[in-house]
Order: C-alpha cells, then structure tokens, then sequence
C-alpha cells in the first residue's frame, strides 16, 4: 500500500495528478517524463554568494545564456561521412566526365581497368556513405519514428531543411547509380541510368559535402556563427581530405592513384590552411575563440589540426601502395574526424559560456554587422548602456542611449 | 452564473474556428507581452500559471542558492521563469500597476470577457487632483542603502524573426494568426535545431521527451478569446498582455514616468527594430532596470538566418573549389 | 501518427505549392490538431464558483469540470477582491485538489504498530464515536474538587480528556457544527490556527 | 501611504499586496519595516531595517513624535477618542518611580493585572471592554450586581486635554522616554530613517489623507503580542486614520477562514460572535443572569449581550430551551482558566489528555516546538487526523526524528491513529470568511472521492452517532447532546447535511415560522429568536445566501457591496461614522464615505453606516442613560461601552493600558527602558522539556532567529510540499544569513548550516544575501538569521522544519507563542543529530543558565509562576 512506502521517485510524471480526480488535457500534458532521468535544464551548479561581477563581464550567477546544442556524438560523425559520401561522389562524377566510363564493363568484371575501379569505388564510398548518413541522422531525432516529418515542408530558411533535400536527393541518384549492378541481367541502358544519376550524384555531392559548415553556422551559438564565412568552405575541404584519406586506405593501381594522390594533397593541404583560417576568424573576439584554447575543445582542436597536417606530409613522402600511404590515409581519416568533433566541442563550450555571446554582440558582431539601413532607421539602443562602446568599435545602433 | 460563463467560452471557442478554414491566416491583431520588471514582486505565480494551464512537469527539485531562483531559466518544462538580482546599487521609487491592469483590460477588446482582469477605479467618486494629494517620499527615497532586489518574469520573446521558426525543418514550428512562435508538438520530430539556433536560449528539448518545447503565447487560450495565465495570473500586472503596438505605446509613457520618478537607469529591451534590428523586435518585450547582461539576456541578440547569407556564398565558393580540386585531380589521368 | 505518413491532401508542400508559399513559415505548415485548437476550458461541462484555500486574501477561483473530473482551475475575474488574479499557491490549487498525494481511504494504525491498514469508513465512525464517550466518562468532570481554589465545588460539567485543533482551513458551517457538537460534549479544549 | 510592517505582504498576500502597488501607483508612499530586506521591501519606497521584536520601540517612538510636535488631529481626537477622558488617581504608569516597568495593580500571585486602578474618574468599578475576553474575574458572586459601567456617562473629562490625569497627558508622559536616540539604540534604526517615517506618516493624515497599517502574525507572535497592534491603533488615533477609507489597521491573516472560525469559533474562550465561554465562577442558581451580568456592559452596543447570549441557546437547545429552565445555560461546560493551544499540549505532553482531534491542521510542524507535541501525540489514548494527504501529525509515530534516532520506538508508542481523508473546497460546498470580514460562499464542484468526506458531514455524522450512543441515557451529563438541535438535512448521493441550512441557523430565524430574521437588530431576548452568531445575523436575510452573492466588481462601486457579505451586516469599514466630522459631514471630499443625511435625518454613504442609522450627530444622552441609548451621535466606536476610540485601554488587557516596551523572553540585549526584562504577565511553561535561554545575551545563543513564510509554500507545507510545481520552486529548507555572518561562521552560500536552540538543532541551506545585514544595537552588532518554516519529514520535498526550534512562551491576552524574535546559534555544516530537549537532547541545554542571572522578572516584583492560570499544577 502506497502509504506505507516511501514515495517512489521513479514513478513521478512531474504532475503527479491523480487520474480520477483530474484531466489532463493541457498543451504540454503529454510531455513524456522519465522519472529516472535527469530534467531537461542546463546543470544547475550552486552559485557562489551572489556578485554581479562574473569574470570577464557581467552575468546572471554565470549561468548559460543560451541552451547548449542537444546533439550527440551521430551529428558530428554524420558531418565527416557526408562530407567522405559528397567529396567522393563529385570525385567520381568528375573522373567519369573526364571520359571514363563508370561501372567495369560487364565482359570482364573480374579485371577491369584501374581507373574503372576508382569511379565504382567513388560510387560505393558515396552510396554507402548516404545510407550511413540518413542512418546517423535518424538515429539523433528525439523522435526517430517522425523521421520523414523532414520533407514535411520545403523551407530555404533552414540549412537543416535545405540539407535534407539535398540528401535525398543525393542518396537517390547514389541508389540509382549502384543498383543497376546488383541486378542480374545488364543491358545499356541500365549503365546509362546508372552513369547518368551518378553524375547527379556528383553535383548533390558538392552542396552535400560543404553545406553542414552552413548548418551550424546558422545557430546563436558564438564560436559557430562568428566563423560562418570559413565553415562551409572548411568542411568541403575536410570531406575532399576524408574521401582522399579513405580511397589513400582502399587503393586502385596505375592512373586512379596518381588521381587519388593528388586529390589527397590538394584536399588535405586545403583543410590544413583553412582550419588555421577557422581559428583566426574565432578569436577575433577572444573570448568567442576561448573554446579552440582551453578545455576539452582545444584538446581535440589541436589534435585535429596535428593529425591532418601529419596526414598531409605523409601523403606528399608516401608512394603508391606504401605503408606511408595507408598511414597517411589513417592520420588523414582521424583528422578529418576529429576536426567535426572538436568543432561541435568548442560549440558546446561556447554556448556554455555566457560572457561569450555577451562580449561577441558587444564587440559589434551581434546583429551590428547585419544592420540594413531600414533597420537602423532612428536607431539608437536604450538596452545597451555604458559598456556599449567596449574597445572594439561599436555600431552605432549598439551605442549608448 | 457559472454556465453563463461556460456558454461565454463555447461560443467565443466555436467562433475563433471559422478562422481556420483555409490555408491563410485570418487578419488579427499581433498579440504579444510587455513585461514590467518594475512591477514584478517576484511571487512566481506566472511560472505556476503557466505550468497549470499547460500542465507541464516539474523541472526537478535542487536548491540553486542564486537568490529566491531554483529554476535557473527556461527550458523544456518551464516556459516563464523568474530572475531574481540582488544588487549593490540602489533603485528609486517606482510602481504603477494601475496602468498594466487598465491597460491590460482594454487590451484584448473583442476577445476579453474570458479572464482579462478588470480595470480599476478605487477612486471613480473622488476629485481628479486626488494624485498630487499624497505626499510621497522626498528624493531621499531609497531601499536598504545601495541595495535592491531586481526580479525580472522571462519568457520566449515571439520574435518578429524567429531563428527557431526559421531553423526548423519540419514545419513544426509556425507563425500563428496572432503573430506568436507556435512549436506543434504532433509534428516536430526532435531535431533539435531550434534549440542552438534561438539567440536567447529559450526553446529547449527535454530528453526524455525527445521534442522541443517552449511557450504558446497560450495559443489554445486566445483562440478561445482568453488571456495567457502567466498575464492572468500576474498580482501587479508586471506581466501585461495586448496588441503589441498599444503595448509599446504604454511601455514608452511607462519608461517616461519612470525617468521622471528618478529611475534613470529605466530602458525598454527589444520593443522594435530599431532597437533590436537582430530580431526586428520582440513581441514579448521587457522594461529592464539595468544592462541586459544582469537578467541573462543577450544585448545585441541575433537571428542567425539574418547572417546566414555570408555562408551560403561561402558554400558556393566552396562548391566551386571543390569541384575545381576534383576536376584538377582527374584532369591528367583523363587524358588518353 | 498521422504525420508518419502523411496522406498527399494533408502535405504541407504541395499546400505550399497551392498557395505560392515559398517559405512554409506560416499556415500551410499547420497540422490539422492545429487547425482544431481551442481551449479545454470551452469543453467543460460546468464551472463552478470557488474561492481560494489558501490564505485570507479570498480570492475568486474558477473550477472547470468536464465528465466529473476537474480539468483547469484559475482565477474570477469577476472577483472585486482578486479580479482574475492568483498567487502560485492559488494558481496550484488544481494539483492539491486532483494529486496523487491525497489519501482516498481511512487509515488505522493500532497502538504499538508499524503500519498503516485501511479501515471501512462506517466502522472508523463509529470506532471514533465509542472512543469519544469512553474518554468522556472516564474524564468527566462535574464540579471543580481544588480545596486550594475559591471555586472550590463549582459546576464545571466538562471534560478536559478530550481536545480538538483546527478549524481556520475549514468552513465557517464546519466550525459552527464543531464547536456547537463539543460544547454539548462538554469538550472545552477546542483550538485553531487562529492561536499560532 | 502604507505602512507594512510586521507582515511580508508581497511574499505572503501577493494577490492582496496589488492593491498597495495600486496605491502607491496613485502617489502613496509605501514603507517597510521589517528585520530582513523581503520582496516587499523591493517595491516599497523606503525600507526600514529594525531588530525582530523591539516595535513597540518604534512605534512608541512614533506616538512621541506625533504628540511632541502637535501634529495630532485635534478635532478627532477630542471628539473621537477617550484622550480627554481623566484616568483614576490610584493609576500608576511604569514609568513612574518606583514602579520599575509595572503598572499600578499587578498581582505576583495570579500574575496578571487588577483593573481597579485603570478606570475612569467617576465610574464605578471596572469599565467593561468590548466582548469582554478574558474579562471574567475568577472571584464568585458578581450575580445580583448592576452591570458595569452603569455611569458611564458621568464619566469625567477634559476637552482642552491639559488634565494631568486625562488620557491624553499619561501618553504623553508614557512615551516621553521614546526618544529617536531610543529607538536608534534599541531597534537599531538610525535616527534619521525613523524621523523620515514619522514625518511621512503624519504627512499623510489628517482631513485630506489617510494612511494605514499593515499587520500580520510579524507583530501577533511575540509575548507582547497584542500590545504591537494596541501601539499602531493609537497612532491611527491621533492622526485620525480610523474608520476612515485609506486608513485603518490591516490584520492579514494567513488561512482561508482563519477569520471564520474566530467569528463562529473552535476556540477554547468563546462562543459563537465573540460571547465569552462560561466560566466556573458562575453560581449553580441563576447562572445565566450572573453570566450576562458579568459579561455585559450597561452601555454602548454590549448592553445587547443578553440578546444574543440568549438566542444562542435556543439556536442549539430549539424547543427545549425555554425561560423557565434559563434556556438550558447550565448545560454549557465552563472555564477555569486558560485551555489554549499550548496548555492543551503540556497537559497532553503530561498525559491528562487522552483523545485528540486533529482537523486540517499539522501542529507538529505548523506550531512551536514540534517535539514537544510529538510527545504529547505519544501519551494519547487516541489521535484523528482529518487531512487531504498524511501529514506529519498522523505520521508522527513513524516518521519524527526521535524514532530515527532510535529514542523512541514505534511499538512502543500506544496511540491509536485514526487518519480520515478529507474532502477539498472544491468538493463541498460552504463559505469562508476572509481577511476582511467578507464571507464567500464556495459551490461544490465535483463529488468527494472514495471515503473523503466534509468536515460537516464527518461532524454531522459523529454527532448523531454519539447522540445514538446516549439516547437512553438518564445522566444529566448527556442532556446538552440529547437536547441538541441535530438536524439539516440530507443531500446528495453522500447524504451530506446541508451547508445552507447550518448558515440559516447562524443567521438566525424567529422561533415561531422558522423564517431567518433580517438581522442582530431583530433578536430578543425572550426566546422568540434564535441565532447561531450574532455577528453573522444578516448573512442569510431573506432567506437569500448574501455570501453566494457574486455581482461583478466591475458592475459596482468600489466598496462592491454586492459581492459576498461581510459582518456586521454587510459592514465593508467598521467604525465608519468616523468618516464623517462631529456633524456629520464628512472630513474631506476626498476621503467621503458615510455622512449624515440632515434631509433624509439618517446616515447614507457608499458603505452601510456602522452607526444607529437614524442618530442624530447632535444626540447627546442624558446623565445616567444606559444601553444604546447611551451612544452619543458622536461615539463612533459603538462597541465600546463610551462609544469612544481607547487609547487608554481601561480594562479587557492583561498587559497594561498603555503598551510599552518589554525584551522577547530571549533576547540578545537588556531592557533599555526598565530594570523588568519581559513582560511580566507573559505566559510561559517551565518543563523539563522547555528549556528557555538566558533573558538576554546568552553566550551559547548570540544571534537573532525569526522565522516566516515564503511566497512559494504554506504553513507547514502539507498543502504546498507534496505540489511539485510548487515544491520546484522552493525545494530545500535554508536559512538566509547576511554575508558578514557568513564571514564570521565560514557559512558557504548553498553549503549546509546547523543551527540550535536549547529546544532542538535543525540542519539546512544556506543562503547568503544582503538582504540581511547586521543592526547596531545598545553598541552591539546583532545578527538575524531567517529561518522559512515550511518543511518537515513528509512529502515530496523535505527538511527540517525552524519550530522545532520554538519554546512554549505566550503572550497573556491571546496565548500566541513567540515565534518572530528568539535566540540560537548558527555553525556551518552539518552537524544536526535530530536532538530534541524532549527526548534526551539534555546537552543542547549546557551549560544552563545560572538561576538569577539575567532575570526576566524584578525580584520581589517576581510572579510566583507563570503556568497560565488555568488549575494551579506545581
């Protein structure tokens, strides 16, 4: 009998009403509770004796100002294979434009031509790379089963809409570009289908490949959107590195190596430069690149950009089919890894932080940097008083009343 | 009485419906909050109000020691939340609830009679010049000395742009007829998104749940011709509810009056675009007491989208270069 | 889940596409429970009147009712007091009145024992009621028997073995009754909050 | 403007509070004077920070600025109050040589006041009080006697008010001492602070304005509990603020009908409408002449007594209750003294009583020294508990920490418990009264749950089965109950009886037709009435639920008359003839509220005349006139028996006419005024298990405890604690300490304190704020430390509850403990065991004070015990 226990915690919906006394009908009743979990909110560690001095600037007991990014380990992981799948597409498509033709001709499957190999091989990594994206995507839905809600509406304003669309798409032309192998009988027209969606698969693979940079960019979060011109453009160079570093792991022979070599170098000698680019751009305001120099974030920043750069060199030393190459693929493979989980690292570290978003909007790169002319229009900015105008130049919508 | 009252809502509920029949949005008034942190005696009522109506859980039972808060700030179960500051600084007299509640009961016109707190007119029967009557404190007013109490009733802003509306993939999340931010719960899928995209950390995503929530603005109460409980509820009209134009009015006379009692350091926080170009204003707006930063908002907050044009150019470059790197990359073992 | 998959009619883009909305922000990314959307409080079957039991301010409550379970409770704006208003205590009443913590049966612990046990209603009555008279005779006192006192011998027809507490949460007929009831039982010892 | 103080409005009335930011929205300057800086304190316009339980100080101070500087509203003063009234010779003020801090008449021996020496010049014997609590002497015979105060109106008085002996000229040699530089040091309010509150204060009154206290139990718990509110009433007063809109004394107070169940009473001393309960000292013959005669007052609205005492008795004994047999008033038990709460419990504690109803109430957390009441619920036959959840109190035998520690063990408690669930406001119908006076009627929404039931029907029920159980008895003893009118009816699919019908009968109706009467107006003493309340008559007029009423505020007037119905009939402002000036007009224009019409020759206004309505203001009584005749046209306060505002309280106070200043039982500083620490006729319990702490400066206990409640939970906690969107938001007992104590204890802010008392320890969190700052008082620095009382061992969010912390002290005139000013000790971690001093917690106590150090009382002056005087126990 309940009275004689001690209240169960574990049985607690957070309401806690009584069903024959009471409805629930409210618009957050059915919010599912786990009595076993930990509420939702932000840890909520004891203030110290309450100063309106945090270090750094002003803030409320230290707490985070924004909501930390609820995504899991899939989401970064989901990054590097999309942009392996996209790079490695665009990298087929563009060997077979170069003239090659795509599947090994039927006749002699058991040895085609290297270069064939190279094109199937793109096709593989970028189909299998698809599923295993959607897969990785899926498997980060709070509400996993509502997947499909993702097509639901067609919305530009969202990269995260826009993305998936992309991915369909990509993933159906990767689809249509493989199984026409898997089917018994070969005729023509199924290389042509297959050729043909596999350039498509190619061109998806670009935007595919580069638009994840454009995905976190378009958050609150400082680190992220104060490094949105150097995101995208970084992540496409790291999905060309990873592809480049997996084809270094999967080699074909004769001219597919020679082209898989100098994708490698181009590729990983880009990310290399663009990831210093990336932490320049952060710390514009320092206290927004903190993340790239303190804590868990740099750890993993640091050894990215190592590991990438070892990548690099051991590509330019190694010949074809050394154990250098296949290194240079592994260190490659990591880097372009790690390079996405100490990005979504640093994210979470500065969206932890309030005086980040506060010092980043007071330097001027809150909404000052977009201001149109209508939006200035009389504009003077009676929310911010004297710490307006910090060292760094503030716009004038920003100066004190 | 009481089926009076009951009918009273059938009918308004019935009538709000109609709206719906089609795709667009019916014309009506954009509605929002101004919140008063003047008038806030910080009882909390509108954090239980929300929590009724909505009947969403609790957030969990853990003592903060930052003041009289234990909530900490918004999130997925708690959608108005209480800030309390205690600062060295003094505060000058200020107060004027009068204002909120009269306002607040014109505030809903056609829609009002379910639940707008009355106007009130203590003193309809007594001469107009009863305000200079009273002799207030001299300029010496002051609390204990150099000290006050700020206490401040957050919520979701119902941004004129949304980031959460505008990151959200599924559609989940919409504008309504009445210009709020809505997140439908039957359809968002937890993507999370909306969560690292809002600029004031307010939409939150409860893990057990696997959904992002935030406040409705009590849109299933306005389509009913009712006002939101956190405004309801509110003993000081701290919180007031209307169209959102008449409320920056007030809240402008407000910010005068209070200058003039002496409380400088008076300012409206994102009332337009003009002042919060980021969001292009807020309909849920505040009067603060002091720099933003001090109640945990952001003070030059922006919607991401408004940026994101850099990083779509940015992808196209990057388009192009990549596919310049595979193209160079094949280019000789094309030859034949 | 209807939004699982979602029948063609029922797909947003292609409302999108009807109505040229190229950024699906607004109505045509409505679900159809949002098209429904209306208040629970529009379908109750009754409201009553109430007023708040917590403090003594009086506030008017409102109590929402629908197939005989209370589904919303909240402030009278019709109230001169409150006028719609409510404090937190108030604006939860709908959890103290409906809550699992509420107790639905008679409890009865025994002298000496260590749990509780459910007793019937009727039986609890009447095991009260023999124990109030048992106490009353036993405890009975007809005339003060105090030499050291002036009233010595006086009538005091009462019984100090039987005490009561409470009162100021309950209504003003329930502390007539009581009172009315103990002061024929002779019980003189009757108290509320009123003392704290 | 408002003066708040002694209540934490916004914290503890928020919804009520509105109005004051109304007010001070309208231009009223709002002040708080309180211990800790609240959320009150952060809207008001001025915060005054003084020492818990030194208001007296104060607001003394006040009456002396008020009285030095003339700035007493003359007119209302003369005419109004009892200020020219002469005082009788014998009278001697503590101030006065040799004196000491006592009044003239104090009796070591009974430890209270004679009030021979207070009465006025030229009136026989004690002049009655109105309702007369406590007013009963415990000598027999005053049977045959005239009523008292038959000569009231040859009273002697001096309108120029410059009589060394008349009322106004003793206040003002009372509180000559009363100096700023008093208060300063001993409230520790600097000069200025409180200058600028008694200049804004007297500001504000006057004809054109009105200014108002507010009060809660911030000023009722304290061994001079009552003297506080006495204190403020006689600054309302002087300045003129009573009976008057915008004036007045505010008593919040904190439970839903705490007002009701005082009015129709479960209160020890009373009977419905404020009639004292019988007392031993009536004869066997004539016991109802000789009780109307004590009680009664031969002038002014208590020469009615016996209408209402009457009409009571048939209300109960119906048919039985006849002329011949003195309507059964033998039937009615009687007093010997004080039975109150507290008594109730150390006779429980001691064993002498052996059943206990407990009724939604949970005294093992709400009330003083829980563990003491534990131990009492231990020594009992048999407990009822009537509750919506387990309480504390029901699970006391279980769940205390005595039986964690393992000093007391279940099997050994013998108690048998009885818990009966309870039905909630929403499931019964009934009405409650607020704080105002204003009766509100609840509708039953829904059917209570499985065995919850009403109060009502759970009375209802119990009394019919015990009237079963004596039906056949012969005994005398049995004939109240079998005589008893039982019946109202059965509705509903419960059988419940029917609220209305027991709000007729507290109405009233005439005998004959059963027809409820219009109002007290209407009742005779002949037993052609009857009527369960005299101060209700008029609720159910017309056979109409005045309480159901529920016309729209907006569809009224301000006062809103048409909403609900406050007592006496339907009275929004007692006392409001005092709106109007000696003729009748009212003071100001601003301020009109109830004026004499000369063409109609009645009093109109927008509230209903608290007045005879068609008295003349010109009415003068002739010499020796009695009953209402004896009201002037000029006697506003027509309860009293002069009709007049007391400054000078001439009997009815146990404590003195004149509050003044007295140090809580334990205190951190000596009595600045006078040698005689506390108030000598507190009430205090000496046990073993109630240990107090040395008068002043006990080295164990150094600091200041207060306790009170927070917005976010109620009382003990048993209707907030199990709610979790309540209990999330307050989730932990704290404790809130400035930060220079924290400083001093090393008290981290959300790490753990322990803090004790001789009575018990309790451990919680910490909250360090500068809310609290340390006062200089006497020199000294004296911390407060705050203590919310809301948690306890049972439900959702826990703690340890602050009153185990709370000793058994009382003020006389109301026995309400003192729980708003005490001593302790604070240390930082955890370091509670659970000791009580109850159960084997003696080393909380040592090293005990040294008898004779630091005395409470004046030896010689020394009262002999301070039990209350119910039978002498030694």
């Amino acid at each position: 009998m309940r009275t004689n226990q001690p209240l169960d915690s574990h049985a607690r919906d957070g309401r806690n009403v009584d069903p024959e006394l009471g409805t629930l009908l409210g618009e957050g009743s059915h919010q599912r509770v786990r009595g076993d979990l930990v509420p939702s909110r932000a840890p909520r560690a004891i203030a110290e004796t309450p100063t309106d001095e945090g270090e750094g600037g002003t803030s409320y007991y230290g707490q985070p100002l924004l909501e930390e990014p609820v995504w899991k380990w899939y989401i970064p992981a989901y990054f590097f294979v999309g942009g392996v799948a996209g790079a490695a597409a665009a990298l087929g498509a563009a060997a077979q434009l170069a003239g090659w033709r795509g599947s090994p001709a039927p006749r002699h499957r058991l040895l085609p031509r290297p270069e064939h190999r190279l094109v199937g091989r793109c096709r593989i990594i970028a189909t299998a790379g698809a599923g295993l994206s959607a897969a990785l995507l899926i498997a980060d839905l709070g509400r996993p089963a509502r997947f499909l809600n993702m097509l639901r509406v067609f919305r530009p304003t969202s990269p995260m809409n826009m993305g998936t669309w992309f991915l369909s798409a990509f993933g159906g032309c990767c689809a249509a570009s493989t199984l026409p192998h898997l089917l018994p009988a070969r005729r023509p027209w199924q290389r042509r289908v297959s050729d043909v969606s596999a350039l498509g698969a190619g061109l998806m693979g670009l935007p595919l490949c580069t638009y994840t940079g454009v995905l976190i960019a378009n958050t609150a979060v400082p680190i992220w959107q104060g490094t949105r011109k150097t995101l995208p453009v970084l992540f496409g160079a790291s999905g060309a590195a990873g592809a480049a570093s997996i084809l270094e792991l999967w080699p074909v022979d004769g001219v597919g190596d020679e082209v898989v070599h100098r994708f490698a170098l181009l590729g990983k000698s880009c990310e290399a430069a663009l990831s210093e680019v990336f932490s320049h751009e952060a710390s514009r305001v320092p206290r927004v690149g903190l993340p790239l120099r303190r804590g868990a974030s740099a750890a993993l920043w640091r050894a990215s950009q190592v590991l990438s750069v070892a990548g690099l060199v051991a590509t330019a030393l190694s010949g074809p089919r050394s154990t250098l190459r296949r290194t240079a693929g592994v260190l490659g493979v990591l880097g372009a890894l790690t390079l996405r989980f100490a990005i979504m690292q640093a994210g979470r570290a500065s969206a932890r932080d309030p005086q980040a978003t506060s010092a980043q909007q007071r330097a001027g790169r809150g909404a000052s940097d977009v201001v149109t002319e209508k939006d200035r229009a009389g504009a003077t900015h009676p929310t911010l008083g004297a710490e307006a105008g910090t060292k760094m130049e503030a716009p004038e919508h920003v100066q004190p009343a | 009485m009481a089926t009076n009252l009951q009918t009273d809502f059938a009918v308004q509920g019935g009538s709000q419906h109609l709206a719906h029949e089609h795709g667009e949005a019916p014309a009506r008034k954009v509605m929002g909050f101004f919140t008063d942190t003047t008038l806030c005696i910080g009882c909390k009522a509108c954090e239980v109000a929300c929590k009724q109506w909505n009947q969403l859980p609790d957030d969990g039972f853990l003592f903060s020691g930052m003041s009289y808060d234990n909530t900490a700030h918004l999130g997925a179960s708690t959608w108005r939340h209480v800030a309390f500051i205690e600062r060295s600084e003094g505060l000058p007299g200020q107060g004027s609830p009068r204002d909120g509640v009269e306002a607040g009961a014109a505030a809903f016109g056609p829609l009002r009679p379910s639940g707008q707190p009355a106007s009130t007119s203590l003193l309809t029967d007594v001469a107009p010049s009863h305000i200079e009557m009273p002799v207030p404190l001299g300029p010496t007013q002051r609390a204990l000395s150099n000290f006050s109490w700020l206490m401040m009733s957050d919520v979701c802003k119902h941004c004129e742009r949304a980031a959460c509306l505008e990151a959200c993939p599924t559609g989940s999340i919409v504008r309504t007829e009445f210009g709020s931010v809505y997140v439908q719960p039957d359809v968002c899928n937890g993507c999370g998104y909306c969560v690292s995209a809002c600029p004031f950390g307010v939409i939150g995503r409860r893990e057990d749940d696997g959904r992002a929530w935030k406040c409705t603005l009590c849109y299933d109460r306005l389509e009913g011709g009712m006002v939101p409980a956190c405004a309801k509820a509110c003993p000081t009209a701290s919180i007031q509810f209307g169209e959102v134009g008449e409320l920056r009015d007030r809240a402008e006379q407000r910010v005068e009056q209070l200058r003039a009692r002496g409380v400088a350091e008076a300012r409206l926080y994102g009332e337009d675009a003009a002042h919060q170009p980021g969001t292009e204003g807020l309909h849920a707006f505040f009067l603060l007491c002091d720099e933003p930063e001090v109640y945990n908002l952001p003070p030059d907050p922006v919607v991401p989208t408004k940026k994101i044009a850099d990083a779509w150019y940015a992808m196209a470059a990057s388009v192009v270069g990549l596919a310049a790197i595979c193209l160079s990359a094949v280019a000789s073992g094309g030859r034949r | 889940m209807a939004s699982k998959l979602p029948i063609l009619s029922e797909w947003p883009v292609l409302r999108q596409l009807a109505h040229g909305d190229l950024t699906g922000l607004g109505p045509s990314a409505y679900s159809s429970r949002t098209r429904q959307l209306a208040p629970r409080t529009a379908s109750a079957d009754r409201v009553a009147r109430s007023v708040c039991p917590y403090c003594a301010v009086g506030c008017g409550q409102l109590v929402y009712v629908k197939d005989e379970k209370i589904i919303d409770i909240e402030g009278d704006p019709e109230s001169p007091v409150s006028q719609g208003c409510l404090c937190p205590k108030g604006a939860a009443t709908f959890q103290l009145v409906t809550g699992d913590q509420r107790e639905k049966k008679v409890l009865y612990r025994r002298p000496g024992a260590s749990r509780w046990e459910e007793l019937p209603l009727e039986q609890a009555m009447d095991m009260v009621a023999e124990r109030v008279k048992r106490t009353r005779e036993e405890t009975w006192q007809e005339r003060l028997e105090d030499p050291a006192s002036a009233l010595h011998g006086h009538r005091l027809a009462r019984t100090l073995g039987i005490a009561h507490l409470g009162g100021a949460t309950l209504d003003n007929e329930e502390n007539y009754l009581l009172k009315k009831l103990y002061t024929a039982l002779g019980i003189v010892q009757v108290e509320n909050q009123a003392r704290i | 403007m408002v003066v708040i103080q002694g209540s934490n409005m916004a914290e503890c009335h928020p919804v009520a509070f509105r109005w004051v930011m109304e007010a001070k929205n309208r231009g009223a300057a709002i002040i708080h004077v309180d211990p800790r800086f609240t959320r009150t304190s952060a809207v008001a316009d001025l915060h005054v920070p003084l020492r818990a339980g030194s208001d007296i100080a104060f607001l003394g101070g006040i009456i002396r600025y008020i009285l030095e500087g003339e700035r007493f509203f003359k007119e209302y003063v003369t005419e109004y109050t009892n200020a020219p009234t002469i005082i009788d010779a014998r009278f001697r003020g503590p101030e006065d040589d040799g004196q000491e801090g006592f009044f003239s008449g104090f009796d070591a021996k009974k430890n209270r006041y004679d009030w021979e020496t207070w009465s006025y010049d030229g009136v026989e014997g004690v002049i009655p009080a109105a309702g007369h609590k406590h007013a009963h002497s415990d000598q027999p015979g005053h049977g045959g006697e005239p009523a008292t105060g038959a000569n009231m109106t040859e009273r002697h008085q001096d309108p120029t008010l410059q009589h060394p002996r008349c009322v106004f000229q003793l206040l003002k040699k009372h509180y000559a001492r009363y100096t700023p530089e008093l208060v300063e040091e001993t409230c520790g309010v600097p000069k200025e602070l409180f200058l600028q509150v008694a200049e804004t204060l007297c500001k504000n009154s006057g004809r054109e304005r009105t200014g108002a206290f507010v009060y809660a139990v911030g000023w009722t718990q304290h061994t001079v509990g009552v003297q506080y509110i006495r204190t403020a009433a006689i600054i309302q007063l002087l300045l003129g603020n009573m009976g008057r809109p915008g004036g007045g004394i505010m008593a919040l107070r904190g439970h839903a009908s705490i007002q009701g169940s005082t009015d129709l009473p479960t209160l020890f001393d009373l009977l419905p409408g404020y009639l004292p309960m019988p007392h031993a000292v009536l004869p066997d013959e004539g016991a109802l002449d000789a009780y109307v005669q004590n009680n009664r007052s031969a002038t002014g609205w208590w020469s009615e007594f016996r209408k209402y005492a009457v009409s009571l008795q048939k209300a109960w004994f119906g048919e039985a209750a006849t002329k011949e047999n003195d309507y059964l008033f033998d039937l009615l038990p009687r007093l010997t003294g004080n039975h109150s709460h507290m008594t109730t419990v150390s006779e429980m504690a001691d064993g002498k009583v052996k059943g206990y109803f407990v009724v939604g109430e949970n005294p093992t957390v709400g009330s003083m020294h829980g563990a003491l009441h534990r131990e009492g619920l231990r020594r009992l036959d048999w407990l009822v508990v009537r509750d919506f959840a387990l309480t504390e109190t029901a699970e006391f035998w279980r769940n205390a920490p005595e039986i964690a520690r393992g000093e007391i063990r279940t099997e050994d408690i013998q108690t048998e418990v009885f818990f009966f669930p309870a039905a909630t406001h929403t499931e019964k119908s009934g009405s409650f009264t607020n704080t105002q006076r204003m009766l509100q009627w609840h509708q039953k929404a829904v059917e209570p749950p499985g065995d919850c039931r009403s109060e009502l029907q759970f009375t209802y029920e119990l009394g019919r089965r015990l009237r079963r159980l004596y039906a056949g008895s012969k005994d005398p003893r049995d004939r109240a109950l079998q005589l008893l009118t039982w019946d109202y009816g059965e509705v509903g699919p419960l059988r419940e009886p029917d609220a209305e019908r027991v709000l007729l009968e507290v109405n009233g109706y005439t005998v004959v037709d059963g027809k409820p009467v219009p109002g007290f107006g209407k009742l005779a003493d002949d037993g052609t009435t009857a009527c369960g309340c005299w101060i209700y008559s008029g609720c159910y007029a017309g056979g109409v639920n005045h309480p159901a009423r529920r016309r729209p505020g907006q569809e009224q007037t301000w006062v809103a008359p048409e909403w609900g119905w406050a007592w006496p009939m339907n009275r929004r402002l007692l006392y409001n003839r005092a709106s109007a000036d000696p003729e009748g007009r009212p003071w100001s224009e601003r301020k009109r509220y109830v004026w004499w019409d000369a063409v109609e020759r009645r009093w109109t206004g927008h509230d209903v005349p608290d007045f005879i309505v068609d008295r003349p203001p010109s009415y003068r009584p002739e010499p020796g006139t009695v009953g209402t005749a004896s009201l002037a046209g000029n006697d506003p306060f027509i309860m009293q028996a002069d009709g007049k505002g007391w400054i000078f309280a001439p009997s009815g106070l146990l404590d003195g006419p004149f509050p003044t200043h007295y140090e809580p039982e334990e205190s951190v500083v000596e009595n600045p005024l006078y040698r005689q620490q506390c108030n000598p006729a507190r009430l205090e319990w000496h046990r073993r298990d109630n240990p107090y702490h040395r008068a002043w400066r006990d080295p164990r206990f150094p600091h200041v405890l207060t306790t009170y409640r927070l917005t976010e939970h109620h009382t003990s906690g048993a209707m907030s604690r199990w709610l979790s969107w309540l209990s999330e938001l307050q989730p932990s007992m704290f404790c809130e300490v400035s930060r220079e104590l924290a400083e001093e204890q090393g008290l981290r802010n959300g790490g753990w304190a322990t803090i004790t008392t001789a009575r018990g320890e309790i451990e919680c969190r910490v909250l360090v704020t500068a809310r609290l700052r340390p006062l200089r008082v006497r020199g000294r620095l004296v911390h407060t430390i705050g203590l919310p009382y809301h948690w306890s061992y049972v439900g959702r969010v826990t703690g340890d509850p602050a009153n185990e912390l709370i000793g058994f002290v009382a003020d006389p005139n109301v026995s309400i403990q003192e729980s708003k000013a005490l001593t302790g000790s604070i240390r930082a971690g955890r370091y509670s065991f659970g000791r009580r001093s109850v159960t084997d917690g003696l080393e909380l106590r040592r090293p005990e004070p040294a008898p004779g150090e630091a005395p409470r009382d004046l030896p010689g002056l020394h009262a002999i015990h301070r039990q209350p005087p119910v039978q002498p126990k030694r």
